[in-house]
């Protein structure tokens, strides 16, 4: 990621011409840097570089759109009956993910709630994941497989 | 303006927090207790945090607050998935409502950690333990030269 | 250090010379002992007779003295040792000391050189030379020491150096046993006797005896007298083997020969009695004293020779003889007259020469016959006839005949008993049985054996090599001569002796003939009485027996029950104390914590008064419950790892209290130690087996008490110390100088590596003890070590 | 370093309430159990909760330093709960 | 120059600890610098021993922070001698352990260890703060609970166990006490505390102080009823091991005692000393009582350690005298025992280590036979024993002696009266174990007397036998020493006695002028 | 632990354990944190490092034998009171200088932060030391 | 706050004493390491508790501003803490030993070293 090695280093040789070692300063370089590289055709993976930022940012109000919602839901099993709750453990079906999706993936998993991952299988390929409510596997399967994995995909390859 | 935007977040973390509370003491078994703890803990938290981040609205001061819920955000699931992980894997016993387990009968369901990993032997002795009880899950590590080996507490059932 | 003399000390300037040759004499003994095993490795079997030159070129030495004694002249010297606690080496020759200068210093010549031929070939001579030697000085040390300190000093090593020579044949059990006996008594009375010595020093202000001797009734009117005299006369009597401390000398008989005849009748035993004739000027004449040395010298008396007829072991009979004639010494020192000194004095002297003798002479039979019973023994005249003659020769001034020396003995001491102005009749009576006793043991131990059929033996005797013979033989040739000129021969010495004793100069008149006196009488009466004893000795025996159930009850019995009963209170003791129970331990050192702390508050303060600082928020109560609550899950938990997460609990939630009271560095290192024990325990319980309940409910409900007892008592420390405050603390210091002088915004940590940096030192010293030890533990392992 | 108090005090003091109830429901599991595991979480939840607790705390006395303790606490309970993990999934076979 | 003095017998086995672990490759390394540190030690002990002779009290304000605000270091008479005693025993058990410390010890950090313990005992002996004396403790502590559990056999396990609870139980307390003192006082120097603690008016509150440290360094004097974790585990490490700790740990608890309970807690006396008197009579019975129904050569001796620690309190708690002449000379005596117990103590311990490499065992009934095949020994055991057991002319009988007078000049004959029968039984013990382990034939051994000279004399030729020799040969001159030269020794203790009943020397000596008037003027 | 997701959670938290540990070590004499909580820090980096990948890795990622580590530490602690004897000064007596430039600004380093980098190196050798041994049980 | 605390400290005190008395020996430690945290709240109680401003100067001051807590019961404690970490790792593994060597946690059984 070239680029974004070209946005620090134009961060920095903002702070360096306007004579102002601070944070903010830095801050600012570094956004006015990325504007100018909008302007740069000639840097490599420019384009790249603007559509994974777009994703990420992207990316980020989706997880914590999850977040929320699932926080409620959460909140609203804890609150409910017991017999209100349908709980199972779930076998997600994997794309051939590296170490690092692995955990970014898991970590969503976990974090929004209803769900859990429990257990990661020796061939990589399934994620067992706790679910607070299973009305249809299948479905649950494809909604893990269609937002958090294809996002996930999408901003990092 | 920035204290009404902090003081919501306090709130909601504050909400959050009691619920993570609640569940951890409501919820019938282990795996819903986690579901319960990780989520309602971490985001209550969260919630506090970036609150007092915006309440601070000092560089230094709220730099840090964000790295501690940067920090949250990167351990607490993997704490909550290897917790859950060994429990399942010695066999915690799911909720008697539980409508579904896919690990149960999964082949996979072999840990697939050595038992001598801490002795940094790699994790080529993945063991297979008999798929159909969950009570009675691994069987006893060998630990060579010890005297006795390890076991749990026996005059305590619950300490599985 | 070198001989002078000290400050306080007078010394005329007439025995100056003299001086140097008393300590001269302690240190040439103490060098002769220190040399004699390498001696023993190079001369072999001359070491005996080589050795004894020195004691007798010390007995010539001294003998010419004599003279400026007898005229009331003393010589001193002194040598430093430690003057700032009046601890000197100062010596002095009176007539006293110099009587018994001469009994050790010639008996001992003696006895050296018939030990080198009683024990020739033994492999431990050397030693057996040195301990002796040893003794020689220490004794000799004793009687010429003037500082009370020197004087203990000395008592104590002829003690420990006797315990060496009864214990010499150390590997049998009776030996080390007698010498383990002899070593208790005799020290007990010992450390009786330095409080006693102590305790004159500090009444009378001086810790020269010549000093104190002068200075009068200053004792005897002091408000320590009673105990100061109990003390001396508990170290003498046990010394002396007085009643009822005198079975140890009989058993102490396990010793050889040498030793016997040299320790135990003519030199250490008198140590007790030389101590009391010492004493006399100072403590003497006092009802108590008088009283005190009469009844008891007088039962050891009869007592012993009682006893002496009760055995026909020859080394016992002459051992109870000794303790017989040790009563006479202190009765006659107890009675104090002038003629009573005299007669101390010459029995003193006559004891020594004839019991030296018998000794000597027991010790050859024994040596050459190999039997010891008198019972067995009989006819040997023809086959040992030098030693015969020898013997019955000290057996005759033993029975008290003329015209040997033990008869003028005998006699002075029937007319001090006759002029006793206390309790003469029974005084009288006592002498005259214990004369009469004596005589039969005389015909037993030193007659019997030569005379009448002869008695076969386990080994076939006749004479043994001169050196043997000529230690018994030179005795008996002083007795007779003694005996023939005793006013020209032994007047003078007597005199000085007696004029020691009494603390002023006396005039001495000692005649083989008194004339038909009544003294004369009773001595008549007493052999008389004596031979018949002799003869009808079975019968004596036979009330001896009959009388034996009143021997359960007598001392030895008594040392035996303390030595059980010591053993019994120390393993009771020790069974009870140091039980082995970690839990007693603390509970111990709970209450005594609690206890002490509380009581002290209370009696040296009272009720401490507690007021209430500061209201707690609600989350300060809620803290607090919420650390209870983790200390208590600890408790009640039944899985260990329950325990470690709610120790976690507990450490965080104090962690959280360091918060809230603004102390974030501690906080931070609460939850980051916090963190790493659980890590530890963790991986370390993995091992360890699951709790157990062992303890029964009643116990767990004391421990349950003592533990709310210590902690209530830290409760009231806390309270204690934070309504109480002497001055403003000194950490206002740290707060101001913190920045400006030490450089640093952080108190906390400018203390830990400025202010107080050697703290933090010692600290990371014991951490990094602590993760070797650790290490340590776990790598290196007995099983491990073997399997390499 | 230090600045005034801008937020009700009533307001921070019901977090720390909530928070604290949060805290006690995690003690009474962690007395309850059952399993291991359920006393695990519920010491990870009462070290997270702590973490806000400092948060709050260091808002309420203006104190923006705690948070360096709370980033310590952050970093360092997740070791803990590993640790315990570690045992659970290793050392407690029926 | 002072300030070099001070510091170097803190600032050598520290350094020596650390390039000695670094060095833990090498074994002979290890030896090497184990050596040259202890004597280096000595020789700086000797330094300092001499300047405060020469000077008077020395103090050293650490990182030049006044006291008493930063940690004081501060060498009188009674500190410096001991640190001079500490540095000779090191150098004596190191070369001891040459000799008998076997490989696997020395390669897991023995040497190292033991400087640690050296550094411990010198800072416990040189502090002037009440909170650094509890880090001293500490160190102190660490190093010895590692050095009994070094080696891992099963006895040295069970023994260490309760070793190290009770200690750290009373380590504990001692921190317990330290707060409150700090809540109470505001201050942790000893001066500082002297200073302000005997103006109080609240006497009562000072007491009950006192007793918390009484309790605290009584654990580690060993002193009646808190000694249990003595004769639990002195007698199961190796023999050096066991004479270092019996030379010098509980010497520390009694330095400590005799530190507080006279610059500090001076003030109520008839009740503190008293206490302490009582417990001596105690300690000194109980121990030999202890020792008298034991079987063990090192669990006598260990005993025996109890024993004679009453003497030395003893002679502090004789304080309660009103007669200064008595005083002084108990506190003397209080001292002359301490030195020459480190000396008869360590050197029976060392002398235990030889008999077991002779014969095998520690137990007496598997010993015997030593007078016959080692004479040179026995006599080195006799001179030992009969020292401990207070034989004059050697060293034990002139603290006997010293502290006897004094208690009967303070007219206290009931403690003089155990203190004699005590002795006697002492005596009593030392015998058992000559009768036993010396004179008694060894039990495998026939009754041909020529037949007991072979298997000892074949064992004196051992490796390492020369090494373990020395030091006991030096150690009995040592005792004869003290007691043939008593008159300087005897000066010096009175000097010491002198100087540490006047506790105003000590504090000018640590304070500044102007602080002290200015907290006279001050407390209420 | 042989769990993929540890394992590169791992990977992620060590450097920033690592630096946040450096900070507080850093800027303990000013604000909370210092050598112990630092060395804290850093030591309970390694051991998530000895849980996640083996006690051997772990041992790895110091690189120096922890023993040597530890006596490291102490010479540094001690040493760091030498040049104040050398001066005849008392010992362990802070010595300040300026360390910067005037563009730049100052900043004070002493011989407190000498000491408090060997309590910091001490600190991690006896952590380590500790949980590895224990660990390799 | 202070007697409550003062009653908690004697709470801890009592528990971890209890702890100590049992005899399993892995009960011993954690008896062990209960005291080591009231101890150091002992220190930490009795040298004075102030409220919320840690002894911190700020940035450019010479000296803090308002009343701030007393650093020194805190520093004490810090060392505390460590020596009790350091301790009680010790004891830990001692203990551990000391059950493989002997074969039993019952500490009733470790007697023979007494007596
Ligand atoms: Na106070
Ligand atoms: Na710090």
């Amino acid at each position: 990621m070239s680029a974004f090695m070209w946005n620090i280093l134009l961060a920095f040789v903002w702070a360096v011409t306007t004579e102002l070692f601070t944070p903010t300063n830095f801050v600012i370089g570094f956004i006015i840097g990325y504007i100018v590289l909008w302007f740069a055709p000639s840097v490599e993976g420019r384009r790249a570089y603007f559509l994974k930022s777009w994703r990420l940012v992207t990316f980020l109000f989706f997880f914590i759109k999850e977040l929320v919602i699932a926080n409620v839901r959460m909140a609203y099993y804890t609150i409910s009956p017991l017999n209100r709750m349908k709980p199972g453990v779930i076998g997600i079906p994997l794309e051939d993910l590296t170490d690092s999706e692995l955990v970014v993936l898991s970590n969503l998993i976990t974090l929004t709630p209803g769900t859990l991952s429990v257990f990661l299988s020796q061939d990589r390929k399934t994620l067992y994941v706790h679910f607070m409510r299973v009305d249809d596997p299948d479905k649950l399967r494809s909604e893990i497989k269609g937002s958090f994995e294809r996002r996930l995909l999408e901003l990092t390859r | 303006m920035k204290d009404i935007l902090a003081g919501s977040f306090f709130i909601l973390g504050g909400l959050f927090s009691l619920l993570a509370g609640l569940g951890i003491l409501r919820m019938p078994d282990s795996f819903t207790r986690m579901q319960a703890a990780t989520k309602a803990g971490t985001l209550g938290v969260g919630c506090l945090i970036l609150g007092v981040a915006i309440y601070f609205a000092d560089l230094g001061d709220s730099t840090r607050a964000l790295l501690v819920i940067g920090f949250l955000f990167l351990t607490a699931p993997v704490a909550a998935y290897i917790i859950a992980r060994a429990a399942y894997h010695i066999g915690v016993p799911l909720w008697s409502g539980t409508v579904i387990d896919e690990l149960k009968d999964s082949p996979d369901r072999g840990i697939g950690e050595d038992d001598q990993i801490m002795r940094g032997a790699g994790g080529a002795g993945a063991q297979k333990a008999s798929a159909s009880d969950h009570t009675t899950p691994n069987p006893e590590p060998a630990t060579g030269d010890e005297p006795r080996t390890p076991d749990h507490d026996p005059d305590d059932p619950t300490d599985r | 250090m070198c001989a002078a003399n000290s400050p306080g000390i007078p010394l005329s300037d007439l025995a100056m010379d003299g001086a140097v040759g008393l300590i001269f004499s302690v240190f040439l003994l103490v060098a002769l002992s220190a040399l004699a095993p390498t001696v023993q490795r190079f001369v072999r079997g001359w070491t005996g007779l080589l050795l004894a030159l020195g004691p007798a070129s010390l007995f010539a030495w001294f003998a010419t003295q004599i003279p400026a004694v007898a005229r009331g002249e003393t010589l001193e010297a002194a040598l430093r040792w430690a003057p700032s606690i009046d601890i000197a080496l100062t010596m002095r020759l009176d007539g006293l000391a110099l009587l018994f200068a001469l009994l050790i210093c010639g008996i001992g010549a003696l006895i050296v050189a018939y030990a080198g031929a009683y024990l020739h070939g033994h492999h431990q001579i050397g030693r057996f030379y040195c301990f002796l030697i040893l003794f020689m000085a220490s004794m000799l040390g004793l009687v010429l020491a003037d500082n009370l300190i020197a004087i203990f000093v000395f008592w104590e090593l002829t003690s420990i150096s006797s315990y060496l020579l009864i214990g010499f044949d150390h590997r049998r059990t009776a030996a080390r046993k007698a010498a383990l006996q002899a070593l208790l008594v005799t020290g007990a009375g010992g450390l009786a006797l330095l409080a006693g010595l102590v305790l004159m020093g500090i009444a009378s202000g001086s810790w020269e005896l010549s000093e104190i001797l002068a200075s009068g009734d200053v004792l005897r009117e002091h408000a320590l007298y009673t105990p100061i005299l109990i003390l001396v006369l508990a170290g003498a009597f046990t010394k002396s083997a007085q009643f009822p401390f005198h079975f140890w000398l009989p058993n102490a008989m396990e010793a050889p020969t040498p030793v016997s005849a040299y320790l135990h009748s003519s030199t250490m035993v008198k140590a007790g009695v030389y101590i009391l004739a010492r004493m006399h000027p100072t403590l003497g004449g006092t009802d108590s004293w008088i009283w005190a040395l009469s009844i008891f010298g007088a039962v050891t008396m009869v007592l012993g020779a009682w006893l002496a007829l009760q055995n026909n072991q020859l080394k016992r009979v002459l051992a109870y003889s000794t303790v017989s004639s040790l009563g006479a010494m202190v009765m006659l020192l107890g009675i104090g007259t002038p003629l009573a000194a005299k007669a101390a004095i010459a029995f003193i002297l006559a004891h020594a020469l004839y019991k030296g003798a018998l000794f000597m002479v027991a010790g050859t039979i024994d040596h050459e016959t190999g039997e010891k019973n008198t019972e067995k023994l009989g006819g040997l005249v023809r086959l040992m006839p030098a030693t015969a003659a020898v013997s019955i020769i000290a057996a005759v001034s033993m029975a008290g005949l003329p015209p040997l020396f033990g008869f003028v003995g005998k006699e002075v001491l029937l007319e001090a008993t006759l002029e006793s102005p206390t309790f003469s009749t029974w005084l009288v009576a006592a002498s005259v049985a214990m004369a009469a006793l004596t005589v039969a043991a005389a015909i037993l131990v030193a007659v019997k054996p030569f005379i009448g059929a002869h008695l076969e033996t386990p080994k076939k005797a006749h004479d043994p090599p001169l050196a043997m013979q000529a230690g018994p033989a030179i005795l008996a040739l002083f007795t007779i001569a003694l005996g023939l000129a005793p006013q020209f021969l032994a007047g003078p010495i007597v005199g000085a002796g007696a004029s020691s004793v009494l603390g002023e100069q006396t005039e001495v008149k000692l005649a083989l003939w008194h004339g038909l006196t009544p003294a004369l009488g009773f001595s008549a009466l007493a052999v008389l009485l004596g031979v018949g004893l002799y003869f009808g000795r079975a019968g004596v025996r036979g009330v001896g027996a009959a009388l034996g159930p009143i021997d359960a009850v007598g001392p030895a019995r008594g040392y035996d029950a303390a030595m059980a009963s010591l053993n019994l209170i120390a393993s009771a003791q020790t069974r009870i104390l140091q039980s082995g129970y970690l839990r007693n331990y603390l509970i111990i050192l709970i209450i005594s914590t609690a206890g002490l702390v509380g009581f002290t508050l209370f009696a040296r303060h009272g009720v401490p008064e507690i007021r209430v600082q500061t209201i707690p928020n609600f989350y300060e109560v809620g803290l607090a419950i919420l650390v209870v609550v983790g200390a208590l899950i600890v408790v009640v938990s039944r899985s260990r790892l329950g325990a470690i997460a709610a120790l976690g609990l507990v450490g965080y939630s104090v962690g959280l209290i360091y918060v809230l009271y603004g102390a974030p560095d501690l906080a931070m290192t609460q939850f980051a130690i916090e963190t790493l024990t659980v890590i530890l325990f963790v991986l370390v319980f993995y091992h360890l087996p699951a709790f157990a309940t062992y303890s029964g409910k009643r116990e767990r409900l004391r421990d349950m008490l003592v533990a709310l007892i210590g902690g209530a008592m830290m409760t009231v420390l806390v309270l204690l110390a934070v309504e109480i405050q002497v001055d403003e603390p000194v950490s206002d210091y740290f707060i101001r100088n913190s920045a400006p002088k030490a450089y640093g915004h952080n108190i906390v940590n400018v203390i830990l590596v400025d202010f107080r940096v050697l703290d933090t030192l010692g600290e990371i010293l014991v951490l990094a003890v602590a993760a070797i030890g650790v290490h340590t533990l776990l790598r290196l392992r007995p099983d491990r070590r073997a399997r390499r | 370093m230090t600045a005034d108090l801008t937020m009700p005090v009533v307001l921070l003091d019901a977090i720390i309430g909530m928070l604290a109830f949060g805290i006690a429901m995690s003690a009474i599991r962690l007395y309850l159990g059952p399993s291991l595991a359920d006393r695990v979480v519920a010491l990870d939840l009462i070290a997270t909760l702590s973490v806000g607790m400092i948060a709050i705390y260091s808002v309420k006395t203006s104190m923006p330093v705690l948070l360096l303790v709370a980033i310590v606490l952050a970093l360092i309970m997740f070791l803990g709960t590993i640790a315990f993990a570690l045992y659970i999934q290793k050392g407690a076979p029926p | 120059m002072s300030s070099l003095a001070l510091i170097l017998p803190l600032l050598i086995p520290l350094a020596t600890a650390g390039v000695g672990i670094l060095a833990w490759r090498s074994r002979r390394l290890q030896r090497a610098i184990g050596l040259i540190g202890s004597v280096v030690l000595v020789i700086a002990s000797v330094w300092l021993f001499v300047l405060v002779r020469e000077e008077g009290i020395q103090s050293l304000q650490i990182a030049n922070w006044q006291a008493p605000f930063g940690i004081t270091l501060v060498g009188d008479l009674l500190s410096v001698a001991l640190v001079l005693a500490t540095a000779v025993m090191g150098v004596c058990v190191i070369v001891y352990s040459f000799g008998s410390v076997d490989r696997a010890r020395e390669s897991f950090f023995y040497y190292p260890l033991m400087h640690v313990l050296l550094m411990g005992i010198n800072g416990a002996f040189l502090t002037g703060d009440l909170f650094n004396l509890y880090v001293w403790f500490e160190v102190m502590l660490i190093s010895s609970f590692v050095l009994l559990a070094l080696g891992g056999e099963r006895a040295q396990l069970e023994g260490a166990l309760k070793y190290v609870t009770l200690n750290l139980a009373s380590s504990v307390i001692f921190l317990t006490g330290i707060g409150v003192v700090y809540g109470v006082a505001g201050t942790l120097n000893f001066a500082d505390l002297a200073l302000k603690l005997s103006a109080f008016e609240e006497q009562g509150i000072v007491t009950t102080l006192s007793m918390i440290l009484f309790i605290t360094f009584g654990v580690k004097a060993a002193i009646f009823p808190l000694f249990f974790w003595l004769p639990a585990s002195y007698h199961t490490p190796p023999a050096a091991v066991s004479a270092i700790f019996a030379g010098m740990l509980t010497k520390v608890g009694v330095y400590a005692l005799i530190r507080v309970f006279t610059l500090i807690f001076n003030q109520d006396i008839s009740y503190t000393h008293t206490l302490i008197l009582v417990v001596a009579g105690f300690t000194m019975v109980t121990g030999v009582l202890g020792a008298a129904a034991q079987h063990e050569f090192r669990r006598i001796l260990s005993f025996h350690i109890i024993s004679q620690i009453g003497y030395m309190i003893m002679g502090l708690g004789l304080m309660v005298s009103g007669n200064p002449a008595a005083v002084r000379l108990a506190i003397a005596g209080a001292f002359f025992y301490i030195i020459h117990n480190i000396v008869a103590k360590s050197n029976l311990f060392l002398i235990s280590g030889v008999a077991n490499k002779l014969r095998g065992s520690y137990e007496l009934s598997r010993l015997g036979g030593l007078y016959a095949s080692n004479p040179a020994l026995s006599l080195l055991f006799l001179i030992s024993a009969f020292a401990l057991a207070g034989v004059p002319p050697l060293s034990g009988f002139f603290g006997k002696l010293m502290l006897v007078r004094a208690g009967l000049e303070a007219e206290a004959y009931v403690i003089v009266a155990v203190a004699l029968g005590v002795g006697l039984l002492t005596l009593f013990s030392m015998t058992k174990i000559w009768a036993e382990a010396f004179w008694k034939p060894a039990p495998d051994e026939s009754d041909d007397e020529s037949a007991g000279e072979s298997p000892g004399k074949a064992a004196v030729r051992q490796p390492g036998m020369a090494l373990m020799m020395a030091p006991i040969i030096f150690l009995a001159v040592l005792a004869v020493a003290l007691g043939v030269f008593f008159e300087p020794v005897y000066n010096f203790s009175i000097d010491m006695a002198d100087q540490i009943l006047d506790p105003r020397a000590y504090i000018e000596a640590v304070l500044p002028p102007e602080y002290i008037e200015q907290v006279r003027g001050g407390v209420k | 632990m042989n769990s993929i997701i540890l394992q590169t959670a791992t990977r992620y938290l060590l450097p920033l354990l690592l630096l946040f540990s450096l900070f507080l070590l850093w800027r303990g004499h000013n604000e909370p944190g210092g050598g112990f909580v630092g060395g804290l820090v850093a030591a309970s980096a390694i051991a998530l490092q000895a849980i996640a990948f083996g006690p051997a890795r772990a041992r790895q990622a110091v690189r120096i034998d922890l023993r040597a580590l530890i006596a490291i530490g102490l010479i540094t602690a001690l040493v760091s009171g030498i040049p104040a004897l050398m001066r005849g000064d008392s010992y362990m007596q802070a010595y300040w200088m300026d360390l910067g430039h005037e563009s730049i600004g100052y900043i004070k380093v002493g011989t407190p932060l000498i000491f408090d980098i060997g309590v910091y190196l001490t600190v991690i050798g006896v952590a380590l030391l500790m949980i590895i041994t224990v660990a390799e049980e | 706050m202070e007697v409550l605390l003062a009653i908690v400290i004697g709470i801890l005190f009592a528990c971890g004493l209890y702890m100590m008395m049992r005899r399993s020996i892995v009960k011993l430690v954690i008896g062990l390491a209960l005291l080591g945290h009231a101890a150091n709240l002992v220190i930490f109680v009795a040298g004075g508790l102030r409220r919320g401003a840690p002894p911190l100067v700020p940035t450019g001051a010479d000296a803090p501003p308002e009343l701030v807590a007393d650093p020194l019961p805190q520093a004490l404690v810090l060392t505390a803490i460590v020596i009790s970490f350091g301790v009680v790792a010790f004891t830990l593994v001692l203990v551990k030993r000391t059950w493989q060597a002997v074969g039993n946690d019952d500490i009733d059984l470790m007697r023979a070293t007494d007596t």
